[in-house]
């Protein structure tokens, strides 16, 4: 399936509304006016972009504690995400969330998770419900690579199976878990090796490579919303920062020139080059979006700026409906 | 009209088991809303372990009574992710002591989600167990653990004590649209009482008088406030009249029903069958305490279990669990209590 | 490795030891004077013996709620045993534990367990312990196929093979958990097809053969022992009685006809005329270990029966050291 | 001569921080020790995420400071299995809130085993984790649950307020042949106080009186603990000469130092950071109108926090966790309290 130049333009233009969100939001917290931890996309941007490019604004996911990037890829709202991180009342959860349990229910985005692993099962529970009322939507489980250790997302990944749901288990696989090094927290290579486990088919995809994301995600996706059930892509991919915060060189758990010949191959850059290439715009035109992407930021950040924070009797609202 | 002003139906005379009032409460939801589903460990084709689903799924069909995997955590996930995108999920953990193996998905997810998410969401999950010791089932498979979720700001825990509630309560945590910890006691199932046959709700938060008394104020729940009814009885015996207060919610915790009663008698003991240590009986006796100080004789007495994990042997069992005789000598205890013991 | 004919004959002992002590035990529960549930291992003997036979007293077990088998297989005292399973102060437990916390610490067995996937973690644990101190122990964690569904499961796995620790897996395929037939809560229809994913190699066995079983565990074991790291066997395997009590036949979630075939199939039966056949030992020479068994399980019954309950002041000791 | 009867030694002129004092006492028992290493997420090459492990593995090598997968419940379990075959292991969960995750290895295994198996095994097993809000780490990572385990037997639950009782107390978890919770509070790593060379150990399950007074009792543990000394000052500026317990130990719990300052104070405020509802507060205000009540002139008052999951927001979180001048307020409440209210 041919993508049309709109959609090429429309993946690019998510990958830097993500990127840029992500580097100012940074920037913001190096200045302390961000409270609390950030664990920022920037780097994975071909992921969230390639699979929720996939998907339609009815289709569920569940994200992370890096889960920015997938709320800006399924639309989230750039004013009310900064605001959030901002801890303001305007944000998306009221500033009682924060970075890492933004979400919006109108999208489908099911929430970013503190906890590793723990979105998976929720997105089985959405897969669910979809089967169980007969839709053709479809639920997607964003998790890291280190977080298929951990139990939450063997029990969600073999339950989709078993119940044959309309589940996509997406993997980001950026080699670290915190600063342990993925190779030693496993002694696979690869995570599709579990998909078999499960019974569900599984496939490596280049995740610094947009197009190729979204090729994979579309095959998978098409295949639950036919009713074939779930599957497994693993998107091989880096992130640029520490696991929290922007630092980006220097860290000792990881070198340097690793750091390096990742961004060479950065998936903005060389999907812009491409996009130049095959002719489907030129360089005028992606500049043009940075700086439109740029003051859509801007603005949002004056929003998070301008808005109060919540009042203190706003401390119950919410605990119970 | 508040919850509270509804009228309850009379309980009639027909007399049905505590776990046949669960089923029909489950049955009558299920066929009320399409939305609402059963899913858990055998509760579909065996209809549970402790037949608490039974013929749910020859009724409803697989879809609606769905056989999972052992998989505690999914089970609870599957009722997250369902409920959050508008489902009215029922899912069960087959004994309360696996709330351990799930807890994650129900304190820190299915509780915290819509604090979260800024209130917005719905949440309307019914996660059911079966808790309490009595059948030598050992450490793991015996535990009270209700006051564990009491602390969990975000979810309801309710823990009924006869075929009445059960049927009433069970169908209001349905309509629930927060989630709720519904635990039935496993040496209950078989007793029998009236229960109204058309559906009808038990507002959830709200205690009962289960027997009236002058004397002191005797509160519980679940199993142990049937043992209570028991226990009072024998006291009425001795010339000792017994109030009884039935929580039946224990979060959100009716205070003001418990407080209103010990205002009257002046003495009171809490009653459960956890351990006492550290156990929802501890925040019903400081709460009673700070609301009702001076009109208190006695301190708020205690019966629970003792502080160990449940012993498998009956020689020891037997004594583990508070019966009407250890929550008798409590009261007793309390109502002997001199006013002033310096 | 050829097995001795004293090795054949010990593990035909051991199995009838599990059979006698499980019918026994179901039929002493069918009269009511044993109280509790009881998850007998009726039919898997082979797997237990096969397994245990390849280990040594100082290696360690973790088993599950259907444990009483490993630990007559790793020498336990049936006196003590159902001693236990009656709930007396002589028991293993001293009448606390029962059937489902059974154990032995001197003989390396570390727990029946009444928390589905549980013990395999502590068996991870008693695996690091032997490597950490360098000696050649290994250990083995039993679970059934059900309780590969479990996230604890999964966490164990990875967490041995990752930290490379000697420890063997040891799955009894009986094809159901509880009333639900496994197929229906995994789509694979082999346990091993899960070892990939953590990498390690798995292998499928006739769990009905002890020799089999055998075989496999030894290399298994001796792979540990060389420390090449962990390995799962997978038995296939039946179960002859109900979930828990001694019903057999007539059981509405399994048809009896299926029942009837793997008994055709009994690991003791068919182990009976292999010895007979090659000469190992003569029809009497068995008999004669039946009845020397018998005497045993009725010499236990006996001492449990005899024994006394534990005083009430028993009730708190042990919950600290 | 029983532990209580062994003098501690005199904190000296060396001040470090809490997680210094963590840390030293860390590597004194392994030093001393070879059966004793550590195991959990990152704790191995980063030294912990909190760098509560700082310098272990540089010190003592990666067979002993064991970087491990992200698996709470097999890390319980690997410090099970090996605590049972002879180690002494020390394993970590990174925040207190993912105890929720590995509960099942936690309560039902660890703190069962040594019961379920009739005593006889030993069970020398210390989990660390940190705990406590106040990093605007939100809902999952900012809470304070040990009440969830002072009400599982078979298991001691630790929670020191400063860097003196850090070092001493882990030196005691670590030498315990029991199961121990040991809790750090995140806001108090940084906190510095005078700390002893050597290794010495302060007794499991004994309260400290901090600060002696006799107007009122202010009990409290963890961060609040330390709170509870500036609210103490502010007090006294005001007149109010407040004598603060500090429990150390939340389980097995020191009533009987609670109790011998309430009979002389005869008011009491216990305070902690984890919400009021089901907290380890109701628990030792039970115990202390059940020990105390002839004495006591008002309710045991209690200071904590709402009832609601943690919020993210400073501007809420700030109002969230009790601090000195709430702990105050709740303070003066107590000893304003008429003798007789009715
Ligand atoms: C249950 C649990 N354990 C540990 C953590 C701490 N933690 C947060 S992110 C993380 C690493 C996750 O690695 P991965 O899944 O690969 O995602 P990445 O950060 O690389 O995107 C850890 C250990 C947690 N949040 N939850
Ligand atoms: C965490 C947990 N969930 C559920 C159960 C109830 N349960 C006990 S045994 C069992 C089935 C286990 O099946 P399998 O692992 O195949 O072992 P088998 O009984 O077949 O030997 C279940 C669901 C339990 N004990 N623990
Ligand atoms: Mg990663
Ligand atoms: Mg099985």
């Amino acid at each position: 399936m041919e993508l049309t130049d709109e959609q090429l333009l429309a993946m690019h233009r998510s990958m830097i509304r993500i990127r840029l969100f992500e580097e100012t939001a940074g920037k913001v917290m190096e200045t302390g006016k961000m409270p609390g931890f950030l664990h920022l996309y920037v780097g994975q941007e071909a992921v969230a972009v390639g699979v929720c490019e996939a998907l339609r604004v009815d289709d569920y996911i569940t994200s992370t504690h890096r889960g920015h990037g997938h709320l800006v890829a399924k639309g989230g709202d750039l004013r009310r995400m900064m605001a959030e991180l901002m801890g303001k009342a305007t944000g998306y959860c009221g500033g009682k969330g924060g970075s890492m349990h933004i979400n919006d229910l109108s999208l489908g985005m099911l929430g970013a998770n503190g906890i590793v692993g723990a979105g998976a099962p929720i997105a089985v529970g959405a897969g669910f419900r979809n089967k169980y009322l007969g839709t053709d939507q479809v639920s997607v489980a964003f998790f890291g690579d280190a977080s298929t250790n951990i139990g939450a997302f063997h029990e969600a990944a073999n339950m989709a199976c078993a119940l044959h749901l309309p589940v996509v288990f997406v993997c980001e696989h950026n080699m670290y878990g915190e600063y342990t090094p993925t190779n030693k927290a496993m002694v696979i290579a690869d995570i599709v090796d579990r998909a078999a486990g499960y019974g569900m088919p599984g496939v490596i995809v280049d995740g610094m490579d947009v197009v190729a994301v979204h090729e994979a995600a579309t095959e998978a996706v098409a295949r639950a919303r036919r009713g074939e059930g779930p599957s497994l892509v693993e998107c091989k991919t880096y992130r640029y920062f520490n696991h929290h915060g922007i630092q980006n060189l220097g860290l000792k758990y990881r070198p340097d020139d690793e750091v390096l010949a990742w961004k060479e191959r950065d998936p903005i850059f060389t999907f812009e080059a491409k996009l130049i290439d095959t002719g489907v715009a030129s360089r005028e035109l992606l500049d043009a979006t940075w700086a439109e992407i740029h003051a859509a930021i801007d603005e949002a950040l004056q929003f998070a700026d301008d808005s109060p924070f919540p009042a203190e009797d706003q401390m119950l609202a919410g605990v119970y409906s | 009209m508040s919850a509270a002003d509804v009228p309850l139906p009379d309980p009639g005379e027909r007399e049905i088991t505590y776990v046949a009032a669960f089923i029909e409460a489950v049955k009558l939801e299920m066929a009320a809303d399409p939305d609402v589903f059963i899913a858990g460990e055998d509760v579909g084709a065996h209809g549970g372990v402790f037949h608490t689903f039974d013929g749910v799924q020859t009724q409803f069909g697989e879809r609606r009574a769905v056989d999972t995997p052992i998989s505690e955590q999914a089970i609870i996930g599957l009722g997250i992710g369902a409920a959050v995108t508008g489902l009215r999920p029922i899912v069960d953990l087959m004994f309360m002591d696996f709330v351990l193996v799930a807890a994650d998905q129900i304190a820190n997810q299915a509780a915290k989600l819509k604090y979260m998410f800024g209130g917005q969401a719905k949440l309307p999950l019914t996660i059911t167990t079966v808790g309490g010791a009595g059948l030598s089932a050992a450490a793991q498979h015996s535990q009270s653990l209700e006051a564990l979720f009491c602390h969990i700001p975000g979810i309801k825990v309710v823990f009924p004590s006869n075929p009445y509630d059960v049927k009433g309560l069970m169908a209001a945590s349905v309509r629930e649209d927060n989630p709720v910890l519904f635990v039935l006691h496993k040496r209950m199932l078989g007793q029998r009482g009236a229960v109204p046959v058309e559906r009808y709700e038990i507002p959830l938060g709200q205690a009962r008088i289960s027997r009236p008394g002058s004397d002191v104020t005797l509160v519980s729940w679940g199993k142990t406030a049937a043992d209570s009814l028991v226990a009072a009885e024998q006291l009425a015996g001795e010339g000792i009249d017994v109030e009884v207060v039935d929580l039946r919610t224990l979060s959100p915790l009716d205070i003001g029903t418990v407080v209103e009663s010990v205002r009257r008698t002046n003495r009171v003991v809490v009653a459960h069958e956890a351990v006492r240590f550290g156990g929802f009986g501890a925040e019903v006796a400081a709460q009673i305490q700070e609301e009702a100080f001076d009109y208190l004789d006695a301190p708020v007495g205690r019966v629970a279990a003792p502080f160990s994990p449940v012993p498998f042997t009956p020689a020891l069992e037997t004594r583990y669990v508070p019966d009407p005789a250890r929550i008798a000598a409590g009261v007793r205890a309390a109502v002997a209590r001199p006013l002033l013991g310096r």
